[in-house]
């Protein structure tokens, strides 16, 4: 499933924040947003995961495909780790979190209650989800964030290990993840916003 | 001082295990018989009739309802001047056993109240602020069960029933200003002679000694459990540290 | 054997039974939370025990 | 979904019971009444039928603003969204886990609270059916309500204001059937009116809140 | 201090109207009892002070669970506990805020229901009085209950549960004096001690607050 | 002002998780506390700030001069940024939010509602807020998440200038501050636990 971006404008609370952006992102390919704070990097990732419409242009090959992690992890505070992997397994219809658990070594917190883990655990445990979603598509917004460096390195091989197996991923981070693959810096694409009367105007209200 | 040294959780157990069977023992012997010595070897109330026999189930009950709220205060008190975790643990114990009381003494008395009122319920002082024990016991325990670590559940609940108890007490002055009921007034007072008949009396103190020796063996038993089960806890955290 | 209760019958009889009840159900919650709780504790107890043997 | 509907009743049951609590909520509104009216028993046996169901429906209230915003705050709506399950039967789930830990608890619990009401013998079964009817219609009403006010800090209230108009046919027409059964009358026809309430709601309602829920999620 | 109390007052107008919400609650409970008592006029006049009085009281409730939770979901109370301030102050601010925000408001607004429930003109002055020696107390109760309940999840309805009994007194007290006013009769001395149940509160609890909350941040 | 920590054992949820840490921070110093998730750090940093009590040993100098920043920034969504700062301001009886506005280039945010900012944003605020308590020690717990490099820059230099006025800062933290100083790495200091069956069962259930 290869995701293909053309030409995409991106809003937030009615502003375009970015403004024609195209990329593609072929099975086995990941890809880094990069970018300074507030350029619309959480924007654009929330709309490749269909959470809201592009302004203009088109998101093909995600859809279905695509499984989000976003800043918040989805995480009750009052199942434990293999009750919250476990949902998910079955909302999403696939089988088994022993592979999830293995891949964050969170086998020893398997039956813990997820509040009771420090930021860095939850953190984990939120990117173990993934893991059973069994979707293609990954898009992750600063997937790293209170993770140790250890924690970084289980990051980067389920990646290598998803890309491997024909998926690809779209992450936005500000910090070096130990991986290879494409950088897309998408400050060139702040949305320029058209002079005031122009015909835009008629549009929205600008 | 000496009496500090069965609050430390191990000796507790030990001496607990080795006092209960007797307690236990006992409150069957006062229990049954004071019930079976009410139940079949009593003449009825010119007044109430057989219904009389109730008595022996109702006045207790209310009795303990009220002390066992006492002893959980004095607890609370224990656990948040000199932080004994037994006491805190006791009082976690003895709520259940309290609440249990409060619902016989509700329910006995709304059986009663229908031959003798005419109504299974009426807002009389008296048993509206059994309602609100009740209530006061609910919440206690809700919030028991709501937190997960014990010492903060300690904490929280030991305040929670100090100030209960402040606005039970409150309460109690509130609907009697509010309402002057039906009850009885408290025939238990020690010139027994005026109020209550001997033939009465003497099944009815055995049958409170029953209640109060029950309530002492639950109790125990209850607080070693509630220590076993911190014991645990603290284990199985342990066990996760180390892994 | 049974007092004639007269026209209260029902009416002692069963607070009775309401009270027993209760005052059973109490018991038996105590007894079964006891009994399971110290059996989970023996068995974490050996665990324990055993790890800590094997430890060192 | 039935993974879903499973894990907002142990959800419930976990975080120090959700079952005990809305419950707990109408006793105590019932028990208030005659604090604040006063103990008069014929006082209290005219209003009893009206009393119980507006306390069944507070206490449905008061639980709603939990039923989402929780899984809003930590993200697990944005996750549900992206999941291959409808929104549709998201909030379906949702309407129904919240009536079972709710609704069905306050059904049960009616009878009890009657009698601290001095509710006539007859009127407890129209009490209990007419609740029955109509505590459904309630929770997924109130499903739509908790779905338009997801993203909202101090959305309890606001949640309430939008509910309360919704719920007054429901209110109208289950008490009227309370106090008809209760005064030895017929009360078929506003059982029935009940009955079509929570069928027309439980069938369109979560459409609209799938509507609202995606445009929240935005 | 100032400055915390003028921070909720801005926080209650901007979230889209603290004051209004509560009242609002208020407002609507008032609508719905004749929806489910039956419109008897002669039967509302009777229980017009009670249901008033327990409109109010269950308007404070509702707005009790955001009272400090937001404060604690986004780490401002941390803050404010390592603070120059201290913790029973800034439980009393606290309180006095909810008052100004929700208790206030009530107080009148009910005048303007009473109409609404035929409350006889002798009745109004008494209801007003109560009112506003009543609701201080609700408030500084209920955050000794948001205190407790601050961290739990889905505490709303454990909150009612243990905050609701702790109303008790103030309820029989301020609905008797409403009830006596509305009768006519002299509502002097239920009036003086639903003040010592407010001036009592206010001194002791606060200090409660304090302790629970110091336990809750630990 | 020297904040000194002497043989601290400090517990989360009744278990103690780090056990006899001592360390000294003079004014004009800054200490990095590093170690893997879940080893304590942030248990450590709120018994600094005295959020909860030491279950051994002492803090001394702290108290009252410290300022505490957690993994939540205890921003009101409905406040604007100025508000937001003035209100801590207002709290800690400091004036003027100017030169914290300035250090973390808010200023064009200023009459921005702060729940309309992005993730690297509102975690600037946060940080800004540190500036207007006019507090000495300053403990935060993973400043640098969601920041980008710029961002990282900006906390460097309130950090150093900080220091240089006399301050102190204790920071936990998994990533790069580009910051000098002493770092302590507290995983030597992982609880070590009595043997089960000892006489400790009498003091706590162990
Ligand atoms: C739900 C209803 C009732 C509740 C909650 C209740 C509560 C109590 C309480 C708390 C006491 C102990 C007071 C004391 O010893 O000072 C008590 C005692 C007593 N009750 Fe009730 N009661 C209820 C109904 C009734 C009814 C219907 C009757 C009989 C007509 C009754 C007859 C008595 C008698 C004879 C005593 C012993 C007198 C005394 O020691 O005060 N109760 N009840
Ligand atoms: N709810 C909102 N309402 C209005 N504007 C918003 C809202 N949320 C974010 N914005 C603005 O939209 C722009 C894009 O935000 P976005 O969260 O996409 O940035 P980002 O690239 O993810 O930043 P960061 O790296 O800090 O997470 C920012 O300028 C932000 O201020
Ligand atoms: N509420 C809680 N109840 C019980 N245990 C907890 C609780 N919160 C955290 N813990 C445990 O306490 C330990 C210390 O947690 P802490 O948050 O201090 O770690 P940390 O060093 O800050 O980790 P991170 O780098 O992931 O933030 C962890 O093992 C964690 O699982
Ligand atoms: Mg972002
Ligand atoms: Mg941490």
């Amino acid at each position: 499933m290869t995701l293909t971006v053309t030409d995409l404008t991106v809003a937030r609370a009615g502003m375009p924040v970015l403004e024609g952006v195209s990329f593609v992102v072929a099975p086995g390919q990941a890809l880094v947003l990069r970018g300074p704070n507030g350029i619309g990097k959480t924007t654009l990732l929330r709309t490749l995961a269909g959470l809201q419409a592009p302004v203009a242009g088109r998101v093909d090959g995600a859809g279905e495909a695509v499984a989000y992690a976003g800043h918040a992890d989805g995480i009750k505070a009052t199942l434990t780790v293999a009750e919250n992997l476990t949902f998910w397994a079955r909302i999403f219809g696939t089988q088994g979190i022993g592979t999830a658990l293995a891949a964050y070594a969170l086998e020893p917190l398997a039956d813990r209650i997820s509040g009771e883990l420090s930021a860095g655990q939850k953190r984990r445990l939120g990117l173990a989800r993934m893991l059973v979603t069994g979707r293609l598509v990954w898009v992750m917004d600063e997937p790293t964030v209170s993770l140790d460096a250890g924690a970084v390195e289980m990051f980067a091989s389920a990646i290598r290990a998803h890309l491997g197996q024909g998926g690809s991923a779209v992450i936005a981070t500000h910090v070096a993840l130990g991986l290879e693959g494409a950088a897309l810096d998408v400050s060139p694409f702040r949305a320029v916003l058209p002079a005031p009367g122009s015909d835009a105007f008629d549009e929205a209200f600008l | 001082m000496s009496l500090w040294k069965y609050s430390n959780p191990s000796k507790f157990l030990t001496t607990s295990e080795r006092i209960l069977p007797w307690v236990w023992t006992l409150a069957a012997i006062c229990l049954i018989g004071g019930l079976v010595w009410g139940f079949f070897f009593t003449p009825d109330d010119y007044r109430m009739g057989s219904t009389v026999k109730i008595f022996y189930l109702h006045v207790p009950a209310a009795l303990m309802a009220i002390n066992a709220w006492l002893m959980m205060l004095i607890a609370s008190l224990i656990w948040l001047i000199r932080r004994h975790h037994v006491s805190a643990l006791a009082a976690r114990a003895a709520a259940p056993v309290g609440a249990a009381m409060t619902v016989i003494a509700l329910v006995t008395g709304a059986i009663w109240g229908q031959p003798m009122w005419g109504t299974w319920w009426v807002w009389d002082p008296r048993l509206t602020s059994f309602l609100i024990l009740f209530l006061f016991y609910l919440g206690y325990i809700a919030l028991w069960s709501a937190i997960e670590d014990p010492d903060t559940a300690a904490d929280l609940t030991s305040i929670t029933c100090l100030v209960g108890s402040v606005f039970a007490l409150l309460s109690r002055y509130a609907v009697n200003f509010w309402n002057q009921g039906l009850h009885q007034g408290a025939s238990m007072s020690l010139d027994k002679e005026q109020n209550v008949a001997n033939v009465f009396w003497f099944p009815a103190v055995t049958c409170i000694a029953g209640f109060v020796l029950l309530f002492v063996a639950l109790v125990l038993y209850r607080t070693g459990t509630e220590i076993r089960a911190r014991r645990m806890r603290a284990l199985l955290a342990r066990e996760r540290a180390v892994a | 054997m049974m007092p004639d209760l007269g026209k209260y019958a029902d009416t002692v009889l069963w607070s009775y039974v309401a009270a027993v009840v209760v005052l059973g159900a109490v018991v038996a919650m105590t007894f079964w939370r006891g009994r399971r709780v110290r059996a989970e504790l023996a068995e974490v107890e050996a665990r324990v025990a055993g790890k800590a043997g094997t430890n060192g | 979904m039935i993974a879903l509907f499973l894990r907002d009743l142990k959800l419930a049951i976990r975080a120090g019971g959700g079952f005990g609590l809305g419950l707990a909520f109408f006793l105590i509104v019932t028990v208030l009444v005659p604090f604040s009216i006063g103990p008069q028993t014929d006082l209290l046996t005219r209003i009893a039928p009206g009393v119980l169901w507006l306390g069944a429906l507070l206490a449905c209230l008061l639980s709603l603003d939990r039923l989402l915003a929780l899984d809003w705050e930590d993200g697990t709506l944005d996750l549900l969204a992206t999941a291959p399950i409808p929104l549709e039967a998201v909030v379906t789930v949702k309407a129904l886990s919240h009536w079972v830990v709710t609704g069905l608890p306050l059904v049960l619990a009616a009878p009890v609270l009657g009698v601290m009401l001095n509710l006539p013998l007859e009127g407890f079964v129209p009490l209990v059916l007419s609740l029955l009817l109509g505590t459904p219609a309630l929770s997924v009403i109130g499903t739509f309500g908790a779905a338009l006010t997801v993203g909202l800090k101090r959305g309890g209230l606001l949640l309430s204001l939008l509910v309360l108009p919704l719920y007054v046919p429901t209110l109208i027409f289950g008490a009227e059937a309370a106090r008809r059964g209760a005064q030895g009358l017929e009360a078929g026809t506003p059982l029935l009116l009940v009955a079509g309430i929570t069928a027309f709601a439980a069938g369109l309602l979560p459409l609209a809140s799938a509507a609202v829920l995606r445009v929240n999620l935005r």
